[in-house]
């Protein structure tokens, strides 16, 4: 591995909480680092599992989903179906062997500025030790 | 099982039934193909069962729901629990059906008996438990349990969740299937033997589709895998996309509606074990959010459609013990 | 014609592969045999057939044919061909020889299609007859001798013995660099060649009548009321189109990396539900027709148009695959006059 | 030691002390409230906070009935009666001996006597 | 293909300092579909508004990328500054490089090829952006309050008052539900009646409002704005336009044995009845259960007494329809049945009652006339024990509630304070687990009723309550004291836990409202929408959303009323236009949407389409109505098909963004 690679990082963040939540740490300054990118999605249950697996086919090297503490959510149940589909999906990749850690999910509520910095700051830490995702990516996409 | 076919006539000269979904002949003992008989007279030529009655109508019950009158199906337990959550969800109408509920000992695979070396059979026949397989070179035997259809050897229940009438004694859930034990022995593994494992196994994939379109769950207009406007079509075996999102998603989609028929590893021509994708999910769903079987009911709940206040965060999955690494 | 003691074979696998890749079958992770390539030490399948046909290693499933890379409102094309080496097939039977044949007459005539044209080229076919043929093989049907395969070798082979023959110049030059190879053989083929007659005779399939299927019958075939109870259970799957050794259909789609595009093409099925669907949709808008389509080309429209040739070899992967076994044989009984079957 | 006595006493009865919220109906239930130098609730807590000692060396274990009314009364599922015999149990494991003997165990079992009435009864009989 | 243009904002140096805002425009200028790129030291200034309108209007721009501050900052902003221009609002998307970029990074080269790809991003998502257009449904202007009680009164008259329709539908004969019930009220001990008849003749004499009483809701259709109620009304057998409620008939009628149900069955009525004086409607209403006449059609008195001619033994139920515009749940509460307390002998001892038994015996208009007097016999009770949390807080879900059901605490020390004043001779204790009093003037009230009433407050509970030779032997701890109390009581009373009325199950489904476990409507949220339902057009009052007391009911009730009369002055209702919407075409009907949709916003439909070779099916296609839809996007991953999408969010747009990242 070169030690210039940076992993690509996407996170997923619902409108109310979250990205609220990503905003205030902007506003509060707090670092984190730039290879995160924050796509806004309405509700954490907007997430499909294809949205993620579209990341990693892309040459995503993790994918995070934010949304508002369980029992917060704007649409009172989003999050709640959002845990479920999510614990299956990761517990399925995880099946087929694909590292821990790459796939995450962290409430962060539009107070947690400060969670939302240190929740980038580790999971980019975490994603930088796993290394390169190798075993979700399509080899069309590394050129 | 003796009386099937004599059913079949009885319900087209009762006019119980206007046509019969079942089983008809080959060109061996062992090739039966769904098919859908209008007549005594077809019948009384095509309509055949038996140990190679391996295939699920229920699917079939699709189409069928919207012909006119009343078709009679024949189901066998694991088609029934199919046939119900087609039912949950819209996709049959009750009234149009008379169910033959039938009562199953385990189907046989014809892969399994060429596997174990016998080629060129021309006739089968039953002893006990042993299948004698008369072929172009002379007789074989072979015992029944080891040419079972994979599902069948870890048979979930013998029970019939829904039927008219039931040819046979009505069973019992089949607690100590033993179904999940392969998928434990693989979550024994260490993250880079199961994904060593899986690679093996998915990259034989053709695409071929016939594991999605077997499957009684699998029931959309267009599958996101053909839709071209989605952006997500993908009609290749190509670079890893069948390993890490075809088969990902053809089994998310069927999680918390597959009623664990088998019918996907059956099918697919390549033998991958695919069942152990959807087995997976379920056993998942069974432990983090309590016991559900698909299609046993009309009423519950899909664990995916639910939620509890208390259900567990996603990180369990990196909690949980049992698998290293 | 030569021979070689069956011992030696690893010695001429590996002097083969020593210059080029050598695909034989080999036993797959599920116990079936599949074209692989060839590894010091290992082992030739003892299966029959292949679970895919050989029509693989030239018409790949997927196959790159060009690039598109942006540049601000520039487009540059670039080519995505790669180079085809020389490579030897052995173990191929004489009915995946034969379907050779069959895609040459669609893929070489012109406009030719290159990237067939050079894996025609630099491959070199090995055959190896057929000994204990299964129930479904039915090649017999038409005209193929299981006992005498084409290719650029042929080869027989029995408990102790590989019998070798060269057809073609290619397989000449083979056998020239191939020094293990002692002169003889020919009665030994002989008598297996005989011994395979007699079990021929026994397979239920092998004289199959195609008298009412062949060249000029789509008006007899095409509105027979038949096709709709056999094409009801047909789920749509693509399996008996993509383990058969004829079937050539693909589809030309693109693939955006991010970076660049890649214009590929991937094999199809005309049982597929969205095959050759167009902006006024699907020309083919049930199974049914879907269905037909398969058989009637296969049966009628490629004969209409190759001097009579059948679009089948006899393999009987389709019979094999299916998973509700709805088959050509089933079809060709059914429009050759009803209740023959039984 | 002490921790570890807590954490027996908790195993053995099966009780989940802390869901205890202090409302007394246990000991407003007790018919051998006179008898006992501790009360129901006085065990929940005294459990709770670690005072086993005193609670071993109390006679007031075998005072109580096992009539099983704090449990019937009890709104929060506490249990008291059974955290009482995890003492008793607890002091018997201590000694190192068990007071009961099976052949003991006379025919004249009632089927409407909880069964733990009758072992508590033998055990304290036996003294 | 789109035609772009991309606005690069400098905020001062906010954005500048760390970003390198000519290179992004530069380099978003090279992506497909972009024709125009621009930086600019302040987008959201009037200039920056007039340049982005101009760019519009000159080049023709069917989208607009802004790289500014946060979409929650001015995505409205330039929303409206485009719409002026004639581009519509959901063509403009925002990327966030001032919060998620130059704010959190310091390396000028990282953040700069970050805002590249956010902007890359943010191009992607526009180029597959279609114009959005905010649907509008009718609001029907009157509104229904669904039980009569205090909170459905109060928010009736709120909504009444502000000049909209509304009608009450109550199922007991008369409003006023449980407060008529109720003696004094805590902490100011003014009568209840004194202060709630008032408000039920207020009711009466509205013109805009409309009581439906003895009826019940039977079926709701409709979404916010739109509802169809229909509403049963029972039979009363009494003409009620006609009854002038003088109570002729109730005083002739010969069936005299029918236990008083609004006494608690502690007295009788007879079978033609109205409940209490001041009932409104005051109309008569016969008991079928025990009238002779409907019984064995022997009788007749009350129609032969009344001069009015209203008695109408063939009256039948009738239903009738109604729109409304918004519904609100006030269905309140009961307590809970005490019989499965034993230890407290409540169906052993009619000397042993509960909280609401003893308001009405201490009631002037109760069964004894106001005189406390044992239900036994008749004697003054001399020992009174109250038991607080009787089912409250208790786990065991067969005999009571996990929940504390807060009021018991302040009407028992108002029953034990109002024992002592009438009759000081009394000695009253009151058994208590905690006593909460958080409220205006209430811990002070409890005091009081300690300090100066000398009511003994016993930290403990009653073990057993056991009648013996007509007194109450009454075993109890007193856990501060260590002691085992054995009191002789004259009088028990229970302060029994109270539980949603029966009925708003039924409601809930009905309304597509959500409950708790404990059948108590869940609020839309928790904190800050305490009185709407998930549901659109639904509101709740009073006790059905969780147990309340008079005070807070009211509050709720007005706080109700005031969400109702901001819905109803509306002509129409703008819809979010980024809603969930199907593709017929690909729908399979399987209903996995509507399992997982909070908002009950989608319905099922059995369509037809054209099949294939000129045949047509029907199809169950699933229809979502945009006016409900709040667009949280659950239904577009329940559905396996993708046939569920998301206006402004699609699973094309969000793949497009990510694949803008990841590339």
């Amino acid at each position: 591995m070169q030690v210039t690679w940076k992993p690509t990082i996407v996170a997923f963040c619902c409108n109310w909480c979250s990205y609220a939540g990503a905003d205030l740490s902007g506003t509060n300054r707090l670092q984190y680092p730039a290879n995160v990118k924050i796509i806004r999605i309405p509700c954490s249950c907007r997430l499909n599992p294809m949205f993620i697996l579209r990341a990693f086919q892309k040459g995503a090297d993790g994918v995070i989903l934010c949304g508002c503490h369980p029992g917060d959510c704007h649409y009172t149940t989003g999050n709640y179906y959002a845990r479920r589909r999510m614990t299956l999906l990761f517990s399925m990749l995880d099946f087929l062997g694909i590292e821990k850690g790459r796939t995450r999910v962290e409430w962060v509520s539009a107070a947690e500025g400060a969670k939302f910095a240190a929740t980038m700051n580790e999971f980019v830490k975490t994603i930088t030790e796993l290394g390169e995702n190798r075993r979700l990516e399509d080899l069309r996409c590394k050129e | 099982m003796q009386g099937v076919k004599e059913k079949a006539l009885e319900l087209l000269a009762s006019g119980k039934a206007q046509r019969v979904l079942g089983w008809k002949t080959g060109e061996f003992f062992y090739d039966l193909t769904p098919g859908v008989f209008e007549s005594a007279e077809e019948v009384e030529r095509e309509f055949e069962y038996g140990v190679f009655a391996g295939a699920n109508l229920s699917k079939y019950c699709i189409a069928e729901s919207k012909k006119d009158g009343v078709t009679a199906v024949f189901l066998k337990p694991c088609d029934a629990y199919s046939f119900v959550q087609l039912l949950k969800e819209y996709k049959v109408k009750r009234e149009k059906f008379y169910i033959v509920g039938v009562q199953c000992d385990g189907m046989c695979d014809m892969e399994k008996i060429r596997a174990a070396g016998i080629s060129g059979a021309t006739a089968v026949s039953e002893d006990g438990d042993t299948l004698k397989i008369s072929t172009i070179y002379g007789e074989e035997t072979m015992k029944k349990s080891d040419a079972l259809l994979l599902k069948c050897k870890t048979c979930k229940s013998k029970k019939l969740v829904i039927f008219d009438e039931l040819l046979g004694e009505q069973g019992e859930d089949c607690p100590e299937s033993h179904r999940f034990d392969e998928v434990e022995r693989l979550e024994r593994l260490s993250p880079e033997e199961r994904f060593s494992f899986w690679r093996g196994e998915l990259s034989r994939c053709i695409r071929c589709n016939a594991c999605r379109n077997v499957c009684p769950a699998c029931t959309c207009e267009t599958c996101v895998f053909d839709n071209h406007n989605l952006g997500t079509d993908n009609k290749a075996a190509a670079s890893d996309f069948e390993e890490n999102f075809f088969h990902i998603i053809r089994a998310f989609h069927v999680t918390s509606r597959c009623t664990d028929c088998g019918e996907c590893s059956r099918v697919c021509p390549q033998h991958i074990p695919l069942h152990l994708l959807n087995r997976k999910f379920i056993k998942d769903t069974n432990e983090l959010y309590g016991a559900y079987q698909a299609g046993a009911d009309l009423e519950s709940r899909p664990p995916l459609m639910d939620f509890r206040k208390d259900d567990c965060e996603p990180s369990v999955v990196y909690e949980r013990g049992g698998a290293k690494g | 014609m030569k021979k070689l003691a069956l011992k030696e074979l690893e010695s001429l696998f590996a002097a083969i592969a020593a210059q080029q890749t050598l695909y034989l079958p080999q036993d797959d992770a599920a116990g079936q045999a599949q074209f692989a390539a060839w590894k010091e030490g290992a082992a030739r399948s003892r299966r029959l057939n292949t679970a895919r046909s050989a029509k693989d290693l030239f018409f790949p499933q997927v196959e790159n044919l060009a690039g598109f890379k942006r540049e601000g409102k520039s487009i540059e094309i670039f080519e995505t061909r790669e180079d085809v080496r020389p490579f030897t097939v052995f173990g191929v039977r004489a009915c995946d020889a034969r379907s050779f044949e069959i895609l040459d007459k669609v893929f070489l005539k012109a406009p030719v299609d290159t990237f067939y044209a050079s894996r025609r080229e630099m491959g070199t076919v090995i055959t190896l007859a057929c000994t204990k043929p299964d129930e479904t093989c039915f090649c017999r049907s038409f005209g193929i001798d299981p006992a005498n395969p084409a290719g650029d070798v042929s080869c027989w082979m029995d408990e102790e013995t590989l019998y070798w023959q060269a057809n073609t110049a290619k397989g000449e030059t083979l056998t020239s660099e191939l020094p293990m190879l002692e002169d003889g053989g020919e009665e030994a083929v002989k008598a297996q060649q005989e011994k395979l007659h007699v079990i021929l005779e026994k397979l239920p399939l092998a004289q199959l009548d195609l008298s009412k299927v062949g060249a000029g019958e789509t008006e007899a075939l095409f509105n027979r009321p038949e096709w709709k109870s056999l094409s009801e259970s047909c789920l749509g799957c693509g399996t008996c189109t993509f383990v058969c050794p004829t079937c050539q259909c693909y589809d030309v789609q693109e693939f955006n990396t991010g970076k660049t595009v890649r214009r590929f093409r991937c094999w199809d099925s005309c049982m597929y539900s969205d095959f050759t669907k167009m902006s006024a949709g699907q020309p083919r808008p049930t199974q049914l027709e879907r269905f037909r389509q398969r058989f009637m080309h296969k049966l009628v429209y490629f004969p209409d148009n190759n001097d009579g040739q059948f679009g089948c070899v006899g393999c009987g992967r389709c019979l094999q695959k299916c998973p509700i076994h709805m088959n050509i044989v089933k079809v060709i009984k059914t429009m050759g006059g009803g209740d023959d079957a039984k | 030691m002490e921790q570890n006595m807590m954490d027996t006493i908790a195993r053995i009865s099966g009780v989940n002390l802390r869901r205890c919220m202090r409302c007394g109906k246990c000991t407003a239930s007790c018919p051998a409230f006179d008898e006992m130098e501790y009360h129901p609730h006085q065990f929940v807590s005294m459990v709770e906070n670690g005072r086993i000692d005193e609670l071993l060396a109390s006679q007031g274990i075998y005072t109580c009935l096992s009539c099983f009314a704090c449990v019937e009364r009890c709104p929060r599922n506490v249990e008291p009666a059974k955290l009482i015999e995890a003492v008793r149990l607890a002091v018997i494991r201590k000694q190192g001996e068990n007071h009961l003997h099976a052949e003991q165990i006379p025919a004249m079992l009632d089927d409407e006597l909880p069964q733990q009435a009758i072992v508590s009864a033998f055990r304290k009989y036996k003294r | 293909m789109q035609k772009i243009g991309v606005f690069v904002c400098h905020c001062g140096t906010n954005i500048a300092a760390t970003v390198d805002v000519e290179t992004v425009a530069k380099t978003l200028g090279k992506e497909p579909g972009v024709v125009f790129t621009t930086d600019y030291p302040y987008m959201c200034s009037q200039t920056g508004q007039q340049m982005i309108q101009d760019k519009i209007q000159e080049l023709g721009l069917t989208g607009v990328v802004i790289c500014s501050c946060s979409p929650r900052m001015h995505e409205q902003t330039f929303r409206k500054a485009c719409h002026k221009a004639g581009l519509n609002d959901y063509m403009v998307e925002i990327a966030n490089i001032r919060e998620q970029c130059s704010w959190i990074h310091k390396d000028k080269q990282e953040a700069t090829e970050k805002a590249v790809i956010l902007g890359r991003a943010a191009i992607a998502k526009v180029q597959l952006n279609a114009p959005l257009t905010a649907g509008t449904s009718p609001v029907t202007k009157r509104a229904l309050v669904i039980g009569g009680g205090i909170a459905g009164i109060q928010t009736a008259l709120d909504i009444a008052e502000a000049g909209f329709e509304v009608d009450i539908v109550e199922k007991q004969p008369t409003i006023g539900g449980k407060m008529t019930q109720i003696d004094k009220t805590f902490p100011t001990l003014d009568c209840a009646a004194c202060i709630l008849t008032p408000k039920m003749v207020d009711c009466a004499q509205n013109e805009k409002i409309h009581i439906y009483a003895y009826s019940e809701v039977e079926q709701v259709g409709g979404f916010v704005g739109n509802f169809h109620v229909k509403i049963r009304r029972k039979a009363r057998f009494v003409n009620e336009d006609v009854c002038t409620g003088c109570g002729a008939c109730t005083e002739k009628c010969p069936q005299k044995k029918v236990p008083n149900a609004f006494n608690l069955g502690l007295d009788t009525r007879r079978a033609i009845y109205i409940p209490f004086a001041q009932a409104v409607p005051k109309v008569a209403t016969i008991d079928p259960d025990y009238c002779n006449m409907l019984k064995n059609g022997k009788c007749g008195v009350c129609a032969k007494v009344c001069t009015a001619g209203a008695i109408d033994y063939k009256q039948k139920d009738t239903t009738i329809e109604r729109e409304y515009g918004a519904i609100v749940a006030a269905t309140g509460f009961n307590p809970i049945d005490l019989s499965q307390f034993d230890e407290f002998a409540y169906s052993k001892s009619p000397d042993v009652v509960s909280s609401l038994e003893f308001e009405r015996l201490m009631n002037a208009a109760g069964p004894t006339g106001g005189t406390l007097l044992r239900p036994s016999d008749g004697t003054h009770p001399k020992t009174i024990v109250f038991v607080q949390c009787v089912g409250s807080r208790c786990e065991d879900a067969q005999k009571g509630k996990s929940y504390c059901s807060k009021i018991c605490c302040m009407y028992t020390a108002k029953h034990a304070m109002l024992c002592r004043e009438k009759y000081p001779d009394t000695d009253v204790y009151v058994f208590y687990i905690d006593v909460r009093t958080p409220g205006k003037n209430f811990d002070e009230f409890y005091r009081r009723a300690v300090e100066e009433y000398g009511v003994h407050y016993i930290k403990g509970m009653v073990g057993k309550v056991v009648p013996e030779n007509g007194k109450l032997k009454v075993q109890a701890s007193d856990l501060l004291d260590n002691r085992q109390l054995h009191i002789d009581a004259d009088m028990v009373v229970l302060a029994a836990a109270i539980e949603p009325d029966k009925s708003a199950r039924s409601v809930a489904t009905m309304l597509t409202a959500s409950m708790d476990t404990n059948d108590f409507f869940t609020e839309a949220h928790p904190k800050l929408r305490p009185v709407e339902s998930p549901t659109a057009g639904v509101f709740l009052s009073g006790t059905c959303q969780g147990p309340k007391d008079i005070p807070e009911t009211v509050a709720q009730a007005s706080a109700a009323a005031a969400k109702v009369i901001g819905l109803l002055c509306k002509d129409s209702l703008t819809c979010n236009p980024c809603v969930a919407e199907p593709n017929e075409l690909m729908c399979n009907g399987c209903s996995n949407c509507e399992k997982v949709c909070p908002y009950g916003a989608i319905t099922y439909i059995d369509k037809e389409f054209r099949g294939p070779n000129r045949t047509t099916l029907i199809r169950r296609v699933a229809q979502v109505n945009p006016a409900v839809c709040q667009g949280c996007g659950a239904c577009t991953v329940a559905c396996m098909s993708g046939a569920m999408d998301l206006k402004g969010f699609s699973n094309k747009q969000i793949m497009a963004e990510v694949d803008a990242i990841c590339r």
